[in-house]
């Protein structure tokens, strides 16, 4: 089975990994998008600063979205096991994440067991699930924060809310209220509401929000990033040292302009990379055939599939070890930018 | 003396950090040292010398002959003297400048005057996103000054600012004074949706009545106030304005009734 | 003492005696000049000498719409005091209860200066935290919720150490009724001239003083010299032709203004002639021991 | 290859040795001097101090609670400016890398993280290897988790808890059991807003006494070397010092280490009501000799206070300067990140003056501990400045000077004059934690220790001679050189060898898919999950 390509040429990984390691070297302005495990994304930071590489989440807009809260704002926050112990009230805020729909739906079924335990009422802002009582105000989840932030407070709304006396009554019971929320289903500001309703809470009871990102190696290489680098994705290292700038190293903003010269882009994912066709480009990719316009193309596996990994999981709020399901001599996706590494000139 | 002047040799292979091409830090320089500059932000590396003829010796007075969406940072922390640009520009015109005037004769990126506290800053084309905004993890944007934008400007103009007063010609993206803490944002034209969204304090002036207003701002009436009729002749004075906008009884909303409510989003009555 | 003549009118060698005063101003506007005019009247009222009111005060000016920082009709106000303190504690006394208080009204700085005077930076707190801080064109203002709407008010105004109070001019003439017209006549030119104002009733005082009394604890007492039922009295300076005098005193942002307004006030009064206005004119001085600004009449004549 | 450091004032508390010398290693290990060799290797150490590398017993350099607050301030590093300019923590070693980094370059070898919650002790061990140079290890807190808070309730065992402490320390790979203001955490979810050491938790009706006397003699059964670790209530508050003295009170002869005292020291007297209680407490620490504590001093700046007492930090977000902060209710534990500017005003100069005086008035160097709780007092990076304040007096002085006359009435610096000596210093910052923390391979220059050494060039200025050593070694590789780190090289994480009884893991795989509905798989980790080739090492308990 071909392990790497030359453009549409078979070659080893060793070659592959050669010439990616020559692309590197000449590229004045060379940018990544990764897509990954943790150990994927420590092994492509360390490449980045070694190359000059700006870095980014692969599609990293969402990614973005959720980070700017804790940049720019801070958060009331609470581990997602202690709020399935402890909620008896939840809010689900917008849209969630499909992987994480399975567990939410088990969890609003299943009683919180501390702290007296009892029932849990859910409510929704959007959809949610298609369970519990929605709460709406205007068109959208932003306008619908605002307003309700704007009635528990005391204040008035230009719009009435649906349902806030029933949620006024189940927030005055409630021990603990957790809001659950993904940048996926939310906007900046939004999520910078739902923020201020929760500290507006917490003045007098308990409540938190908990984050389902909308992709979890997103947010585990978000974590990895920052304790490398001190900063989120969104950094580049084109002067030595990692600066971060959420706007200049939106890697799809830098190819679209024109500055970048060169595109490392890291994906473990299923789905067929769409690569422009005028970018030089060096793709390490779950695929059993060449990336159409990339000049290299090394072949890897699943993590937690074909070899161990570390992944960020949202239903722990932490990082786990994920046994490999159906272990395979793929490179993962760190092997193989470690290949690219060690062949760059030292 | 004469202006200094950049003249662009060719488009820049890079994204350039112009920041130290300030009155301020080229007074304690000579040509020669001002070439040398590093203003690259990869591997390129470029300096001044690589990119511009520079010529001229008088620092208050700095052109850049050309403009390029390349040029990040122009007038940076400026504090006095003049820095004009016949063209476009990239991120971050005008950051932290404290004061001089800096014209812009075409667009200007995201980010300009973002933390700007005192000056004055003309844009004569578009800006784009997050004018006058703080960058990631800031806590404020501008605090003090007049930013006057010919053309349009993108989403979230004026994000958290403190002081001044920012104006703009030709309408502007979504969430206009968004998280303001206090100032003045002024849009004619159309602004995009909920301008003021989570606003604090300050003033919006619309010259249009919004599409979309956050149901965190409630309609306060037209009563008739003097501070509209200040406001407009003040622009007027100032050549933003050609006639007042305002009148002596402008429509007016309160909020962002979501936080403290205290801010006003005002329309011509 | 010599005696200097222009179209009839007599006019004493002598002259009158000011003393350094502290001024502030400020420019009220309203939605009509009536209502600026009653504001500042309503704040002007009972501030004709720091004797007994603890300031001097009087519209200075009408401003027309185009000279007004919020293109509305107003005036210029201006308050003088001997302390900062004073001055400081009437400003906020007389906008807070007189302007704040009318409709429509706003408050504006008009006094260039190096000390500042607080303003609506005082007042602000009246809008019990609903007050709106504004900065336009490096200027401060506060805006106040009120029942018609808004009380804007600038933060603050300014303070000159260069002002004069005391400027004045003593009109004789044969009747009461000519003494008026000829007051009002100097009045009236007087009130053209900017930075004076004239403080006393209708900017004429009747009962001019002299420093001290016979009586423990009186400042001023009547001016006897010119009182002309005291005429059969040593002290008298007044001819037997004479039957009332009144007074214009004067308080002006600088020496010139004082000086510009008891010369307007001297053309007009002799422009009117003896036989319809006064007889003479004359000021009011110690002595020059006092106060340290003179006006020599015969400096001052058209 | 045999390496001779030779000619150097070598200090060496844990062997008696004082007095110029040499120094001999070879692979990795300190050597005797040998008689027939000729060294592959000399440093001419003429002029220098030469002790062992130097280890910090208390600070927060990784895990999830920190890398938080990297994520809350970007705008505090200098790459975030487009030139390195003087940005808040822009010293503060901010990333891993820096973290190594800086901590080699003041000849610091080994460095405790004394907070990492069990539930992500993967997160914190990712991060910490990723720490260059130094070796780390980690405390794993206990005592607001409701498996323990159960159990207590519940009557279990002695037996039971030691064994339960026993697992979580093997599967977090920890050195050690920190608790930290003991049910206040778990009392904070249920909406309690202060917790004193008498308190009770609510569900559990559990104190905080008893969980701290349930973990202390757990720990002690367990011979875990490192005494219980303790985070005492009220921290922060006026009238703390008397929470600390209950707290030392309850030790009742067994040990007991005390964290960041400084931050307790407060009394309530003055106009302000706050004062210093440091001399009181520098005087409970002298007569009970089975407690030992760190300072964690405060040095005046912009810093961020990260800390898992989620309690305290949610009270202190009014505080916050810049105005954000995280709170997060975690599994068990949570934590706070406040930033906050530490200004010489009336409040400071007296944290200041309290963390000074717990340095110079405890008598005893092997039992008060060199830390500014980093990053909370201070960043590590304020090292060589604190150790200037302890050994030189006029430098003291010329601070004290520049402080609010009303703090120095409140507190007994300004009479004091004591100066650390050399010998107090190696003992303070070398030779007494390798004891406190049961580590026997290091701290120390004796034959068969690990080479970590450091080599200072002496210099009046002592914050200069500290802050950039001559030379580092690191297990014998040479790390840094004038100052500058010239060799990268990875670490290890040390951890206690506890063992795990089957029945226990049996328990807790039942009581995680009963609670969480996930294996315990979810929970723990090979140390092949590192992906680094020998990630740890053992430490023995005590037999």
């Amino acid at each position: 089975m071909a392990v790497a390509w030359i453009g549409n040429r078979e070659v080893t990984g060793e070659q592959a990994a050669r010439r990616a390691a020559e692309l590197l070297v000449a590229s004045s302005c060379p940018v990544f998008s990764l897509n990954g495990d943790v150990h994927a994304w420590r092994a492509a930071i360390m490449l980045a600063e070694r190359v000059g590489a700006a870095y980014d989440q692969l599609d990293g807009g969402v990614l973005a979205r959720e980070l700017a809260l804790f940049t720019g704002k801070g958060a009331i926050t609470v581990a997602p096991g202690e709020m399935r112990r402890r909620a008896d009230c939840i809010v689900i805020v917008g849209e969630l994440p499909a992987v994480s729909r399975g567990w939410m739906k088990e969890l609003v079924a299943s009683p919180p067991d501390l702290s007296g335990g009892g029932k849990r009422d859910v409510f929704r802002v959007g959809t949610g699930l298609g369970s519990g009582k929605e709460i709406a105000a205007g068109d959208g989840a932003a306008q619908t924060l605002a307003a309700l932030r704007a009635q528990l407070s005391g204040r008035v709304s230009a719009v009435p809310v649906k349902n806030i006396e029933a949620f006024r009554k189940a927030l005055e019971k409630a021990a603990y209220t957790a809001f659950v929320y993904s940048g996926a289903g939310l906007d900046e500001l939004g999520i910078e509401m739902l923020q201020g309703v929760v500290a507006d809470i917490n003045k007098t009871k308990r409540a938190a929000m908990v984050l389902l990102p909308a992709s979890d190696d997103a947010w585990g290489g978000a974590l990895v990033s920052t304790w490398m680098t001190g900063f989120a994705p969104r950094t580049g290292f084109g002067r030595g040292m990692p600066e971060y700038d959420p706007w200049r190293f939106d890697v799809a903003r830098m190819i679209a302009d024109g500055e970048a010269d060169l595109h490392l882009v890291m994906s473990a994912g299923k789905q067929a990379l769409a690569l422009p066709r005028k970018m030089n480009a060096i793709a390490i990719a779950h695929t059993d055939k060449p990336v159409t316009h990339a000049a290299v193309t090394i072949r890897i596996g699943a993590a937690g599939v074909d070899h161990e990994a570390v992944r960020y999981s949202s239903r722990t709020g932490t990082l786990v070890l994920v046994e490999a399901a159906k272990p395979s001599s793929h490179l993962s996706a760190m092997s193989a930018i470690r290949l690219i590494a060690e062949a760059l000139p030292c | 003396m004469s202006a200094i002047v950049f003249t662009l040799r060719h488009e820049p292979p890079e994204r350039l950090d112009l920041s130290r091409l300030v009155p301020d830090v080229l007074v304690e320089l000579t040509k020669s040292e001002i070439e040398k500059i590093e203003i690259g932000t990869t591997k390129y590396g470029s300096r001044v010398g690589d990119i511009f003829r520079v010529k001229g010796n008088n620092a208050a007075n700095v052109v850049f002959e050309a403009g390029s969406a390349r040029f990040d940072g122009v007038g940076t922390g400026m504090t006095s003297g003049e820095v004009r640009v016949a063209g476009e520009v990239g991120a971050q015109t005008g950051r932290l400048m404290r004061g001089g005037s800096l014209l812009i004769e075409g667009d200007a990126g995201p980010f300009a005057a973002s933390c700007m506290s005192g000056g004055r800053l003309e844009v004569r084309g578009n800006a784009g996103d997050r004018l006058g905004g703080p960058l990631a993890g800031e806590m404020a944007g501008m605090k003090g000054g007049v930013v006057i934008i010919r053309g349009r400007a993108g989403e979230r103009a004026a994000n958290r600012m403190r002081r001044g007063l920012i104006a703009v010609g030709k309408g502007s993206g979504d969430y206009a004074g968004s998280r303001m803490i206090a100032g003045t944002l002024v849009v004619l034209g159309k602004a995009g949706a909920m301008p003021g969204y989570l606003m604090r304090r300050g003033t919006i002036v619309l010259g249009k009545t919004p599409t979309e207003l956050s149901p965190g701002f409630v309609e306060t009436g037209a009563p008739e106030i003097a501070f509209s009729g200040l406001l407009d002749r003040w622009l007027v004075d100032e050549g933003i304005l050609d006639k007042p906008l305002l009148g002596r009884a402008p429509r007016r909303w309160g909020g962002d009734n979501a936080v403290l409510g205290l801010g006003e989003v005002f329309v011509k009555g | 003492m010599s005696k200097l003549t222009v179209r009839g009118v007599e006019i004493e060698d002598t002259f009158a005696e000011a003393f350094g005063m502290k001024a502030t101003a400020v420019i009220i506007t309203a939605p009509t000049l009536k209502w600026a005019r009653q504001a500042a009247i309503t704040m002007t009222g009972f501030a004709t000498s720091v004797i007994a009111c603890g300031c001097e005060a009087a519209i200075d000016v009408e401003l027309p719409e185009a000279q007004t920082p919020d293109g509305r009709p107003g005036v210029r106000v201006m308050l003088f005091s001997m302390s900062t303190d004073e001055l400081q504690k009437q400003l906020q006394t007389r906008v807070g209860q007189c302007v704040l208080t009318s409709p429509g009204s706003a408050c504006f700085a008009a006094m260039e200066g190096a000390d500042e005077m607080k303003l609506g930076s005082a007042l602000r707190y009246f809008a019990d935290g609903f007050q709106i801080s504004k900065k336009i064109g490096g200027r401060h203002f506060w805006r106040m919720p009120v029942m018609d709407g808004e009380f804007l008010c600038e933060a603050t105004t300014r303070m000159t150490r260069a002002a004069v109070g005391g400027g004045n001019l003593l009109l004789l003439a044969e009747t009461s009724a000519k003494a008026l017209v000829a007051a009002e006549a100097a009045v009236a030119a007087i009130e053209a001239v900017p930075g004076a104002i004239m403080p006393f009733p209708g900017g004429i005082v009747r009962s001019g003083s002299k420093v001290g009394g016979k009586y423990k604890g009186m400042m001023a007492s009547t001016n006897d010299a010119y009182a002309p039922t005291l005429r059969h009295l040593p002290q008298s300076k007044l001819r037997p032709d004479i039957n009332a005098v009144l007074e214009i005193v004067i308080d002006g942002e600088t020496s010139d203004a004082v000086a510009a307004s008891m010369r307007a006030g001297i053309a007009a009064v002799t422009k009117l002639g003896p036989a319809r206005g006064a007889k003479g004119i004359t000021a009011g001085n110690y002595g020059g021991k006092l106060g340290k600004f003179h006006y020599h009449l015969r400096d001052l004549l058209p | 290859m045999l390496t001779q450091i030779k000619g150097g004032q070598v200090i060496d508390p844990a062997t008696n040795r004082s007095g110029v010398g040499d120094v001999w290693f070879e692979d990795g290990r300190i050597v005797e001097a040998p008689r027939d060799r000729k060294p592959d290797r000399v440093i001419d150490a003429a002029g220098c101090i030469v002790m062992a590398g130097a280890i910090d017993i208390h600070s927060h350099i990784g895990g999830g609670n920190v890398n938080t607050a990297r994520l809350l301030l970007p705008e505090s590093h200098r790459a975030h400016m487009p030139r390195p300019i003087a940005t808040p923590l822009s010293n503060a070693g901010w990333s891993t890398f820096q973290t190594g980094t800086r901590y080699a370059q003041m000849g610091f070898t080994t460095v405790v993280e004394p907070a990492m919650s069990p539930g992500s002790a993967l997160h914190t061990h990712l991060e910490l290897a990723d720490i260059p140079i130094i070796d780390k290890a980690t405390l794993a807190i206990l005592g607001n988790d409701d498996f323990l808070l159960s159990m207590i309730r519940d009557n279990a065992s002695p037996a039971m808890i030691e064994d339960y402490v026993s697992w979580t320390v093997a599967s977090s790979r920890a050195l050690g059991v920190k608790v930290i203001n003991a049910g206040a955490a778990a009392a904070f979810k249920d909406n309690v807003r202060t917790f004193s050491f008498d308190d009770v938790v609510p569900f559990y009706g559990v104190s905080s006494r008893k969980i701290v006397k349930t973990l202390q003699g757990a720990v002690n059964a367990l011979g875990i070397p490192h005494p219980l670790h303790v985070h005492c209530n009220n921290l922060g508050v006026a009238g703390a010092a008397d929470t600390a003295a209950v707290t030392m009170a309850a030790a009742e002869g067994l040990p007991l280490h005390l964290a960041h005292l400084q931050f307790y020291g407060y009394g309530t007297e003055g106009k302000r009501k706050f004062s210093s209680a440091g001399a009181q407490l520098a005087e409970i620490v002298n007569a009970r000799p089975e407690i030992t504590v760190d300072v964690g001093q405060v040095m005046f700046g912009q810093t961020v206070t990260v800390s898992s007492d989620v309690m305290r930090q949610f009270s202190a977000r009014g505080t916050a300067s810049p105005k954000k902060s995280v709170i997060h209710d975690g599994d068990a534990n949570g934590g706070g990140i406040v930033p906050y500017n530490y200004k010489p005003d009336y409040y400071g100069a007296l944290q200041w003056a309290v963390g000074l005086e717990l340095f110079l008035l405890i008598d005893d160097p092997w039992r008060v501990f060199f830390t500014t709780d980093h990053p909370n007092g201070a960043p590590f990076t304020a090292y060589p400045a604190i150790f200037r304040l302890l050994m030189d007096k006029e430098a003291r002085a010329e601070a004290i000077a520049t402080l609010p006359k009303s703090a120095l009435a409140m507190t007994t610096l300004p009479s004091i004059t004591r100066e650390y000596s050399w010998d107090e210093i190696a003992i303070m910052t070398r030779a007494a934690p390798a004891k406190l923390l049961g580590l026997k391979d290091r701290g120390t220059l004796a034959p068969g220790a690990v080479a970590d050494v450091a080599v200072y060039r002496k210099q009046d200025d002592i914050a200069n001679m500290l802050g950039a050593a001559a030379y580092v070694f690191k297990d014998g590789d040479l790390v840094v050189r004038d100052g500058d780190v010239t060799h990268y090289r990875w670490g290890k994480a040390l951890r206690l060898d506890t063992p795990v009884e089957a029945s226990m893991r049996k328990r807790m795989e039942a009581f995680y898919q009963e609670r969480y509905g996930l294996s315990l798989d979810w929970f723990t980790f090979p140390d092949s999950a590192i992906l680094r080739d020998e990630p740890f090492a053992e430490v023995a308990c005590r037999s």
